[in-house]
């Protein structure tokens, strides 16, 4: 308990303390101490959680499901803080970010954790809800922190689509509400997740599915589901680089997580009906959508991180498509995925952040021989592409590997579509790559000081992984399937 | 295998090296009177090759230690290959070591090396000629394959002595594969011995000459082996189509009187297919290169028709 | 030596591979006198373990500790890995004692050896374990690791755009034929109920569905072993990686990629049926032809090469697709003596590609020039890579006594069988297939007639060529043994094929004892009165005779007096008025021309002299890719007008994404 | 049930609700920023008269607390907020008419009837008198949604937004009698935010576009074409 609470309140003081220091130095120290005592203590939390099973209390409640995804996001934290240190600094030495914006980046930071993993622990669907929220109003204003034209219109219009599709997704929570007053009788548990999956059968599924619309449709816009996605490019490009990687790695996870909390009881209420597969399928549509059409948008990138970017998006809707899927397999797939999209997709956004400086740019004809220039980037942006473009012996490899197989064994014709979208994906984000790292170098481009040890940690991982999956985590994992789909896979 | 075959294989051999030049003689005879001339006497090959072993051999100094192996090899390659064609017996130890496809194979070594040989001193005549000869050979050496598969086929080997048997045992049969691979592999053997119309012997106009092309740098010895190779050459094709489409009068057993017998017989094939291709020679005009291909395939079209009849019609029935 | 023990050192060849690979990437001075050895080594030692696979032919599996927690990777040594593991092991042992002195040449480059070296191993390292792996799984993994390596290799000089646009044009392919490999397993995994080969070969299958898994795997393993219209990243990516490369490239990972096949078809789909096996005989000799073909018209000398590999994988293929055939309509004898072939090919190319690629090497090291154009006179500059590059010559021709010739003899006896089939469609299918193989032989010999005549006789056609020096002592080692080999299978089919023996003997249960059964003299593949091959005695003959002859005539070997050519009594000729390689392909150029995509043409010179121009392109391209490629563009160009840009319109998307949404549920 | 049997107090609310949809009409319309900032803040009072009816008529308590909650936020503090940004930014001359209006209010009648469509069978088995006011509440909502869609005025944008923020509250009010308290605090808390940071965002446009036109903010973009 203390753990959690430890988790969840270290990055609320940081965010507080945080703009509070005049030193810069310090603060990045700093960030990277709070971040590392987040780590440690939901580390601790796991353990506790994978002795007890299930931590909760009235408000919070973590069981192997939101714990993996807790230890993750810590992660990320810890290893984007480190690279955000030199990185911010470089930032404000070059004067495109003032003091004031140095704090409040610092502050902000924590404060995004801070709503993460409150978002992550809560039992109450309203408190995700509000987290959720919260986690939009933290990151607008890094969005918008270069001051550009472009940075500040990506920035209004992440808040005002998120904006909206938040409210939608508040709307689809009155109607749950609504729907679970019939049988709860005690108004303050209406909301608890807990308290809702214990009666998901008799909830009204006519509600349920109508309520699952705006849930889908607003959560869906957080995690970049096509055509409710555009404000993702824009914010990911636009955003410091640090910021694109704990977007990219993180809050779509957290909003995926919370789509598919909603699923879970949208399944129990239908499932007495004589469609209850209405949600999954809903699912497997937005995903199978988004997958194909952001592996078409790779193809006509001219700004590397927007390309990322869309990357994102393709993985995203390839795991919804999965846990739309449902079953051991594809679940199980779907959330080895989850983890090693994070570390490879923040890999990737570090290294394209080194990238941008030693060319002095984003666009994507103006980065040109990386691995002449300097080896380590170079490699470091090729392996990463390789390990997000589903390449052995990467982990990536391995979960795709699972979805296929769970798609083949369940609904063998989607398979085409998907090696269709990954054939295509791979097409689109080696093409720009090639001449990125390869090639001779441009007159007077320098290495810089790149800190590549995140990377280096976050790849070895993911090739950890791809080559075998220790078995703490496979259990880990198995559990956490096993709250999903009510079966175990090991 | 008893060491009689072995010695009887040895002596046909060289036999073979023995007729080849005369079989050549003979031809241009035959020709010769055809165009109302006299013609040289049938024994000239035999003097000319005495002659050239006689003269000294003369080589480009831009020629490589190839251009003084090729002869040598091409020679022996085509003997070899002439070796396993029964020409007096059918029970010939040599066919069961290189069956027909080893012949092509052979063949096709000592063509190999001929147009090395005719690339090697770096002439364009040569480099001329080496391409044109591998062109058609590149067209006919399948129809070959193909004409002799259809006799593999029906006698179910590719042994041509077992061929030759098959041939002698079966009842007199008219096969309508054996029809067209006869007049496939009839042009295959005008085509592959350089005659008229594809190739003409005996020009030295630049522009229409393939095999010469390739032998024009050689002299003296070098060049006697060679021609003599290609006078073994024209032999092999002749026995080939003699032997194996008329086998009548080879001898089934190892006799005195029975050899003698194949050897009278052999003889009169031989000369009766010398005025064929003479006369041919004589009546037709020698083509452009590129209406070669024409009649190439027309060769292999025969000789698939050959194959085809054979396992449509043939087996089927 | 038991079954258990060679795959103990098939696993110690595995890591022998990857510590290489860790030599050269972590160690600066070790790299140069380590990296290779330990290659070679690790060639060796597979090798070895394969031969003894192939004696001791049983089988032995293991587990390792990786992979999947319900998946560990399977590991399993039959006789066909043995047989691939030999074939891997031996080419890579020659590019081992090859390549050091070959890489001499590149220490001043500016491409670090450290990433050559360290991917050459793990590019070993895959291909053993593809062979090795006995869940699909790891097979992929392996597969994918193979490819991966590789594609490093291709891109490791990428100072050229044509170099990276082939080595993405090979990614790009490799990416999409490893997916569909992964689908055809997932057909058969959904059948047989687990991804281990154990549970596939269980599958019961329908027709339909046997022959989807059947199409998936031909294509994802054709694509890599580059069968038309699959072949256009081989003649794109071998030429322009390290010669060593393209020699295990061409060698060696295309044979990995027939060892998939085999492996797929005739053991874990197990029962063949006839209609596959005219599939894969129409392709194969589609690719034979129109490989040879192509490799005629090229001029740089690599290119070529590769395109000779397209040609005999067709071959290959034909051997396939008769065993296929054959088995399927229960001639079980026939179907041996094909697959037979189709192995023993295999080795064949495995040994004389293997070997012509690293004589390419030579002369790029010494003469740095891939264009046959600007080459010539080369056997007087390089004699012994001179002689190993015309055996390699004459074994690719299919010409006795060399090892190309037994295969492709063995191919045509089990054609020859055809009369023995039922249908009268299939028995007239065969002998045209046949006649394709002469026909390809012919033209591959006409086309090797072209490259060594005008690479190494003649005259040099430019000036580095003329200063070419021989190659260091260690490249010619690693020549020599190939050559040496080339003979060796050539002359001794009869060993070889006892050792190959237990091959089928495991996979169709059906050995080929009559084809020795007369001693090693006599090869009999069907039975002594239906065809026979003496090897040794042509081989010993050909040699006697040609003694006795040089003894004969030869004594005025010194009696050779020189002088300028004849040449019809024109002027001695200079190199440019020797025939070029274009020139000697332009009858066959001529006469194929439909097949060929060319653009030929006379353009002026800014010097004011005329210069002919010929490309002949590859027609595949226009008629499979570009529309593929082009459908893409289009697509992605529809697509990004969701991306307008303006924020109200966003908002549109999702008020109706929210209305449709609620028409559909309510 | 009918009308008739419902008691005054209940009608009234009805009436209210009523009321509620046709501020939201108002602000589709409103050409002038400041009148639209009028009707939204109108709007406000509506939705807290209905929460404290529906205090009144029924026991939970808390929602009075809501109620004045949202008298605060959405009438009072709100509006004053957007007030005096439009004076500092100098818009409240600015009149935006609509391109075409009768097409507008037809799309917004025709959103109307699809929430009633969509909704009131779903909570037709609801005894609770309140159940219609849910499809005004939908209504509201995607009409919110609409003028965002329609307005290229920034500041127009957020009020859209925040009218749709009404919509959700009186959905919650007349659905489910209120949230739980806690979720009503992180709401209200959030749409305070939220309004503060319009106000930074509205400045920030304003001097990289010298202007609150959304249209004009299309750098970003894939589609090329278009695009000069």
């Amino acid at each position: 308990m203390n753990a959690l609470l430890i988790t969840v309140v270290s990055p609320l003081a940081g965010a507080l303390i945080l703009p509070s220091l005049r030193r810069l130095s310090w603060a990045g120290w700093l960030n990277v101490l709070v971040s590392t005592i987040t780590l440690a203590a939901s580390l601790n939390l796991a353990v506790t959680v994978a002795d007890h099973g299930v931590v909760a209390n009235s408000l919070f409640r973590v069981d192997a499901f939101n714990v993996y995804l807790l230890v993750l996001t810590a992660f990320v934290g810890v290893t984007t803080s480190i690279f955000s240190r030199p990185y911010m600094r470089h930032v404000c030495d070059s004067g495109r970010v003032s003091q004031r914006g140095m704090r409040l980046y610092h502050a902000m930071f924590q404060a995004f954790m801070f709503t993460m993993f409150l978002a992550l622990s809560t039992d109450n669907l309203g408190v995700l809800w509000v987290s959720v929220e919260g986690a939009t109003l933290a990151t607008v204003l890094l969005v918008s922190l270069y001051r550009t034209p472009e940075a500040i219109e990506a920035a209004w219009k992440y808040f005002i689509l998120c904006g909206v599709g938040i409210a939608l997704a508040l709307f689809g929570t009155v109607l749950l509400y609504f729907a679970a007053q019939h049988v709860i009788s005690d108004p303050e548990a209406g909301l608890s997740w807990s308290a809702l999956y214990s009666v998901a059968p008799q909830l009204q599924p006519a509600i349920m599915s109508l309520a699952f619309v705006f849930l889908l449709v607003g959560y869906g816009t957080k995690v970049g589901l096509v055509p409710m996605h555009q404000w993702l490019p824009d914010a990911h490009s636009e955003g410091p680089t640090p910021m694109s990687a704990v977007l990219s790695g993180l809050l779509l996870n957290v909003a995926l997580y919370a789509v598919v909390r909603l699923k879970m009881l949208v399944d129990g209420s239908l499932s007495a009906t004589d469609s209850p597969h209405t949600a999954g399928y809903l699912l497997m549509g937005f995903g199978l959508v988004s997958f194909l059409v952001a592996g078409l948008f790779l193809h006509r990138q001219r700004d590397i991180k927007r390309m990322f970017s869309y990357s994102s998006i393709e993985h995203m809707g390839l795991m919804t498509f999965a846990f739309g899927l449902g079953g051991p397999l594809a679940t199980f797939g779907a959330l080895l995925h989850m983890l090693v999209h994070s570390l490879t997709k923040s890999a990737i956004f570090v290294t394209v952040g080194h990238a941008a400086h030693i060319a002095g740019t984003q666009s994507i004809d103006h980065i040109r021989g990386l691995i002449r220039t300097q080896p380590a980037v170079g490699w470091g942006l090729l392996l990463g592409v390789a390990a997000i473009a589903g390449f052995p012996p990467f982990g990536v490899f391995t979960s795709e590997f699972l979805l296929l197989t769970a798609t083949m064994q369940s609904q063998p014709w989607f398979t085409v579509a998907l090696l269709t979208g990954l054939a295509v994906a791979f097409a689109g984000l080696f093409r720009h790559l090639h001449p990125m790292v390869y090639g001779p170098v441009p007159e007077g481009q320098q290495p810089v000081s790149a800190n590549m040890l995140p990377v280096i940690v976050h790849l070895g991982l993911v090739l950890w992984l791809g080559l075998s999956i220790p078995g703490f985590l496979s259990r880990w994992l198995d559990r956490a399937t096993e709250l999903i789909t009510g079966a175990h896979l090991l | 295998m008893n060491p009689v075959g072995w010695l009887l294989a040895l002596v046909q051999a060289l036999l073979y090296i023995a007729l080849a030049p005369l079989l050549a003689g003979w031809v241009r005879k035959v020709k010769a009177r055809l165009q109302n001339r006299r013609g040289a006497s049938l024994w000239q090959p035999y003097q000319d090759l005495y002659k050239l072993f006689a003269k000294e051999a003369r080589m480009a100094h831009t020629a490589s230690i190839l251009f003084r192996a090729a002869p040598y090899i091409v020679f022996v390659a085509t003997w070899l290959a002439a070796a396993a064609v029964p020409l007096l017996t059918s029970d010939l130890a040599t066919a069961a070591i290189a069956d027909v496809i080893v012949i092509a194979g052979l063949l096709a070594l000592a063509r190999f090396f001929l147009a090395l040989a005719g690339m090697d001193v770096g002439t364009a005549f040569g480099g001329m000629g080496a391409s044109r000869e591998m062109f058609v050979s590149a067209l006919a050496e399948p129809a070959m394959l193909m004409a002799v598969f259809t006799l593999a086929m029906t006698a179910h080997s590719t042994n041509l002595s077992a061929v030759v048997d098959y041939q002698l045992a079966g009842a007199n049969l008219l096969r309508p594969s054996y029809v067209f691979a006869l007049a496939g592999l009839l042009l295959v053997a005008i085509a592959e011995t350089g005659r008229i119309p594809v190739d003409n012997p005996t020009t030295h106009l630049e522009l229409t000459m393939i095999h010469e092309a390739m032998i024009l740098e050689y002299s003296g010895r070098h060049l006697a082996l060679m021609e003599w190779a290609a006078q073994l050459k024209l032999l092999l094709y002749g026995v080939l189509i003699a032997n194996v489409f008329f086998p009548w009068g080879i001898a089934r057993d190892v006799g005195a009187g029975a050899l003698g017998l194949a050897l009278v017989v052999l003889l009169g094939k031989l000369m009766l297919l010398g005025v064929v291709l003479a006369v041919s020679e004589t009546v037709l005009a020698k083509m452009r290169l590129f209406r070669a291909p024409a009649f190439l395939n027309l060769a292999l079209l025969l000789a698939l028709l050959g194959l085809l009849s054979y396992v449509i019609l043939e087996v089927g029935a | 030596m038991t079954m258990s023990f060679s795959l103990q050192l098939a696993g110690g060849a595995v890591v022998l591979a990857l510590l290489s690979a860790l030599v050269s990437f972590f160690t600066a001075g070790a790299r140069r006198f380590m990296a290779m050895p330990l290659f070679a080594l690790a060639g060796l030692v597979a090798l070895v373990a394969g031969a003894g696979a192939l004696i001791a032919g049983g089988v032995a599996t293991a587990e390792l500790p990786l992979g999947l927690p319900w998946l560990p990777w399977q590991v399993r040594l039959d006789a066909l890995s043995g047989f691939f593991l030999c074939v891997v092991g031996v080419v890579s042992f020659a590019v081992g004692l090859y390549a050091p002195g070959y890489l001499r040449g590149f220490e001043h480059g500016n491409d670090s050896l450290r990433a050559l070296g360290g991917f050459t191993g793990l590019f070993l390292a895959g291909m053993l374990l593809v062979i090795l792996a006995d869940d699909a799984f790891m097979f992929m993994v392996a597969w994918e690791l193979m490819s991966l390596s590789s594609y490093f290799l291709v891109v490791w000089h990428h100072d050229h755009a044509a170099n990276r646009r082939a080595a993405f044009l090979y990614l790009l392919m490799a990416h999409v034929g490893g997916l569909s490999i992964l689908l055809g397993y997932g057909v058969l995994a959904s059948f047989g109920g687990g991804f281990t080969f154990e549970a596939m070969r269980g599958a019961e299958l329908s027709f339909t569905w046997a022959s989807v898994a059947f199409v998936l795997a031909f294509v994802g393993f054709g694509m890599k072993a580059g069968l038309v219209p699959l072949h256009v990243w081989l003649p794109e990516a071998h030429p322009v990686a390290p010669s060593h490369i393209s020699a295990l490239m061409s060698g060696v990972m295309l044979k990995v990629a027939v060892y998939g096949f085999i492996r797929f078809v005739f053991d874990l789909v197990g029962d063949v049926h006839w209609q596959w096996g005219v599939a894969v005989l129409i392709i194969g000799s589609v690719s034979a032809l129109m490989g040879v073909l192509y490799a005629l018209m090229q001029h740089d000398l690599k290119r070529l090469l590769a395109y000779h590999s397209v040609e005999n994988i067709g071959i290959i293929f034909i051997g396939l697709g008769l065993a296929l055939l054959f088995l399927a309509e229960g001639h079980t004898v026939i179907g041996t003596v094909a697959f037979v072939a189709a192995l023993y090919h295999t080795i064949n190319h495995a040994l004389f590609k293997g070997l012509l690629f690293l004589g390419a090497g030579a002369i790029l090291h010494s003469a740095n020039e891939r264009d046959l154009e600007k080459m010539g006179g080369l056997l007087r500059r390089m004699p012994w890579t001179g002689l190993f590059f015309l055996i390699g010559c004459i074994s690719i021709s299919a010409l006795p006594p060399f090892n190309g010739f037994v295969s492709e003899w063995l191919t045509f006896q089990a054609a020859l069988q055809a009369w023995q089939l039922d249908s009268g469609v299939l028995r007239s299918i065969v002998p045209i297939v046949a006649a394709v193989l002469a026909l390809t032989g012919a033209l591959a010999a006409a086309c090797f007639v072209k490259v060594y005549g005008v690479a190494f006789l003649g005259q040099a056609r430019s000036r580095a060529v003329r200063r070419a020096r021989p190659v260091p002592l260690s490249m010619r080692v690693g020549q020599g043994i190939l050559a040496l080999l080339c003979l060796l299978l050539g002359v001794l089919p009869t060993a070889f094929i006892d050792l190959f023996n237990t091959v089928p003997q495991q996979l169709l249960g059906h050995g080929l004892r009559q084809a020795t059964a007369h001693g090693w003299l006599w090869l009999t593949p069907i039975s002594a009165q239906t065809a026979s091959y003496g090897a040794p005695l042509v081989a010993i003959s050909l040699f006697a005779v040609l003694v006795l002859g040089l003894w004969l005539f030869g004594r005025g070997i010194r009696r050779v007096r020189l002088c300028d050519a004849w040449d019809c009594g024109f002027a001695p000729p200079g190199s440019s008025m020797q025939y070029t390689a274009s020139a000697f392909a332009q009858p066959i150029r001529r006469v194929f021309g439909l097949l060929f995509h060319m653009d030929d043409g006379v353009e002026p010179q800014e010097d004011g002299r005329l210069r002919h121009r010929l490309q002949v392109g590859d027609r595949s391209w226009d008629l499979f890719y570009t529309p593929v490629a082009r459908t893409v563009e289009r697509a992605s160009r529809q697509v990004v007008r969701l991306q307008s840009g303006n924020i109200r319109i966003y908002l549109g998307w999702t008020l109706g994404t929210l209305l449709v949404l609620l028409w559909l549920m309510v | 049930m009918s009308l008739e049997q419902l008691p005054m107090l209940q009608q009234l609310m009805l009436v209210l609700a009523a009321m509620v949809l046709f501020t939201s009409f108002v602000l589709l319309e409103q050409a002038r920023l400041l009148a639209a900032i009028h009707a939204f803040a109108w709007q406000g009072v509506l939705v807290a008269l209905v929460t404290a009816i529906v205090a009144s008529s029924s026991e939970h308590l808390h929602l009075f607390f809501s109620a004045a909650l949202t008298l605060g936020l959405k009438a009072l503090l709100i509006p004053w907020m957007l007030h005096r940004l439009v004076r500092r930014l100098e818009l409240d001359r600015h009149r935006e008419p609509l391109r075409r209006p009768a097409l507008v209010i037809m799309a917004a009648l025709a959103l109307v009837i699809f929430s009633y469509w969509a909704v009131v069978p779903v909570v037709q088995q609801e005894l609770l008198f309140t159940r219609n006011i849910v499809a005004v509440s939908l209504a509201v909502v995607l009409i919110g949604l609409l003028m965002m869609v329609i307005r290229t005025q920034a500041v127009a944008q957020v009020l859209g937004f925040m009218s749709m923020e009404n919509g959700l509250f009186l959905a919650a009010v007349s659905a489910t009698g209120g949230m739980p308290l806690v979720v009503e605090l992180g709401v209200a808390f959030d749409v305070l935010v939220a309004m503060v940071l319009f106000g930074v965002f509205f400045f920030q446009i304003r001097e990289s576009i010298d202007s609150l036109d959304v249209d004009r903010m299309n750098r970003l973009t894939e589609h090329v074409e278009e695009k000069s």
